[in-house]
């Protein structure tokens, strides 16, 4: 087996440098790789392009980078749930591309199998599919109109897992899946950062939900907040 | 007149057996709440879920375990997660035979506007202009009037839309109407207590009222 | 949950009529759907295309339906394990379309994904690619040119997992996994039979390969014979 | 001259540490057998295999368990499982970084026809398309005559194509050769005991041939 074992989050960051275009795994502070953020913090790249789905909280996920103002701009879906973000967006400091939520998934996975381009009906008649292609196509018997979207071609891929092995075999955990699934499978370089590291032959390969060839370095997480944007829960009866 | 809950009691029973179900934020949400017993649904929440269940016991929340509301939830038996990828390929499939989401105005054609209010701070679209692209079936639960007064139900929508021709059926907190193929929203039920006057009076696009209008069974 | 099972492989096939197109899984003798294939053995529907990567052996798989002069045409990858196979082939009986294993497979997936067409390099400049749309593209800065290729859109989708729960859900076992998966996800209808079939709640979620919704009925076979073509191993040092 | 296993045995020495590698039916699956100890590679089998093992030893064979030749396999720690569609995503993604595999013919602009002879029972190009068409080295292993006697490196191909402009070396039991980016068959090394001049007889297409040729170190 390949070993893509690296020894520390700054090992795992090596070459990303200023103005650089990073997919950044997770879906609100659900399953975001909370090292390597810390560590691009502490690294200073800037002017960072960073493709995520949400842009994190004030002083959690990818608000770290906002604060220090290392991203020039967001790719994603939904943002706002943090003031510094719209307070930046608002000034012109940060630009700020908003595109569909499968649209942002599909361009990660499309990537990752070599398709270059695809047609998604979303967004069509909307802004969204200003400047776009528009092709009408029949499929199953229903004729409608689709966009053409290109597959991201970013630099850098950075997901968490739940657990990896050293050959970067990635299972993740729940709902915690999302975009880092899609995501490692797109980048140039992947970096994986996982809770919890095994030797080659402990994880199923049945179980594998994204395979080692697509990811490039692999390290434990020194430690996980994970913490919860909206806790809902109900009493007990 | 109806309340939040009054409008998702109403499109619960838009609900059917079998069917696979998307639930939007806000009062799309509260129809988890009415789906009758023996009526067997398996709710998709996009960030990744089939079989999505309540909300966990306190202490038991998990922070893995999400809805695309940010929401911690739980599993149902039977459930299955997958990435937002596949997730997203299966309502761009049709698999999901049912989106319940809210709007700010819908037009008389069935186009939706949901996600943006020029001048304000705008957080996205996120799911919903992937959703309304795709689900054979949309219903629409929203407010029948702003809280200038002005209707939300028009001819053509002034604010930017989040997708054409895809709305199929509309409960507010006066009326259930559908949207025409050909255009138009046609009144079906009266919420109770409410006339065809207040409703006419309520809707700017093109209303369709066809004999007696019945009041809804709740 | 939505309970998919039905009683057995007839109930299982319902629906299915003559000069019908089916999506058949398995690579090989390899997670072949056994069961249902007898199944339509029996059932005597006529005229059928399969769309299978392979036409099975002489006395297994879809060389059953061939003996029996079920299927018009196969849609595969690699073909001629089979002596009436190409009897039939080379006397005209049987129309075959050969296509690129990548395109097949890709061509399911995107059927389960709703993308109706997708650019691959498969072909490009040999007969496959004639009548093709072609398109030169730059992606990551390498420009080629592209095939366009069409989702499939077929009748039925017939797939052997390992097992499966009654809401559906499937999980394969090692390379019986195959073409079953995207199949699984690409039939307007889709059949599954499992060698195990469990009560929901027994399947992880995150174990999961086919979420339940891709399938309409899900059945246990009721024998498998599990046949290899190929015989290799190795004596003991 | 070479047999077999001596162009196996030459290729091997083009995979080097951390590759991951396809290996086609025929000559290419013996490479396997000559990668030396401590070059980490992962041989990927297109059916759904990274980390694809040695045959089972007698009785310990899996009918679940096959690669792409149908052979019954093992899987290595580490390996991992997944469908044909991301098996030939990762493909046309290029991280399989080598593919080796057989040919009919080869021309001097890297062209290659290994699928089909007109006129006999045609049995399909299986994976090869997709994998010329994608990976970025592609190596050859094949006989540089045929059993008339005839070169098979050809200016042009005669055979319908597999694919075109993608062979970047070549192995036969003569020579090994690559491919110029402007065209024309490089000879790099003589197989033990064989002259130039017979790998000139042997050539139809171009034939590139600069300075001393050195004997193959096997």
């Amino acid at each position: 087996m390949i070993n893509k074992v690296v020894k520390n989050v700054d090992a795992a960051l090596e070459g990303i440098t200023d103005n650089m275009t990073l997919l950044v795994g997770g879906f609100g502070l659900c399953g975001i790789p909370e090292n390597c953020i810390a560590g691009l913090v502490k690294k200073g790249v800037k002017g960072l392009t960073c493709i995520s789905n949400n842009a994190g909280v004030d002083d959690f996920g990818l608000g770290l980078l906002l604060q220090t103002k290392q991203i020039k701009k967001m790719v994603s879906s939904y943002v706002g749930e943090n003031a510094e973000f719209e307070r930046q967006m608002l000034s012109g400091e940060l630009e700020v591309e908003l595109i569909p939520q499968g649209t942002l998934a599909t361009r990660c996975l499309m990537a990752g199998l070599g398709i270059p381009f695809f047609p998604t009906p979303a967004g069509v008649g909307t802004e969204v599919a200003i400047g776009k292609e528009v092709k009408s196509i029949t499929y199953n018997g229903e004729t409608k109109d689709y966009l053409i979207e290109k597959a991201f071609e970013a630099d850098f891929s950075i997901v968490k897992a739940w657990k990896g092995d050293t050959a970067g075999n990635l299972i993740f955990r729940s709902t915690a899946r999302n975009f880092n699934e899609p995501m490692a499978m797109a980048g140039k370089i992947t970096i994986a950062e996982v809770e919890e590291l095994v030797e080659v032959g402990n994880l199923n390969p049945d179980h594998i939900h994204v395979p080692g060839i697509y990811v490039n370095r692999i390290f434990k997480g020194e430690q996980y907040e994970k913490r919860i944007e909206q806790i809902t829960v109900r009493k007990r009866g | 007149m109806l309340d939040k809950n009054g409008i998702a009691k109403r499109i619960a029973k838009e609900v059917k057996d079998g069917m696979y179900v998307n639930l939007g934020i806000g009062i799309p949400t509260l129809v988890a709440n009415y789906i009758p017993e023996g009526v067997n649904v398996v709710l998709q929440s996009e960030n990744g879920i089939l079989g999505m269940g309540p909300f966990p016991f306190e202490g038991e929340q998990d922070a893995d375990l999400i809805n695309a509301g940010k929401q911690t939830v739980t599993l149902l038996p039977g459930s299955s997660i997958f990435s937002s990828a596949v997730s997203f390929g299966m309502i761009r499939a049709q698999r999901v035979h049912l989106t319940i989401l809210g709007a700010m105005e819908v037009s008389e054609n069935g186009d939706i506007a949901n996600w943006k209010i020029p001048g304000k701070m705008v957080k996205g679209m996120g799911g919903a202009m992937d959703l309304v692209a795709s689900a054979k079936n949309i219903i629409v639960a929203m407010q029948h009037v702003n809280k200038a007064g002005e209707s939300k139900l028009l001819s053509k929508c002034d604010l930017p839309l989040t997708g054409i021709k895809c709305v199929k059926k509309i409960v507010t907190e006066l009326a259930v109407l559908d949207i025409l193929p050909q255009g138009g929203f046609r009144l079906l039920e009266r919420a109770p207590g409410v006339s065809v006057e207040q409703i006419k009076n309520a809707t700017a696009g093109k209303l369709l009222i066809e004999g007696e209008i019945p009041e809804m069974q709740l």
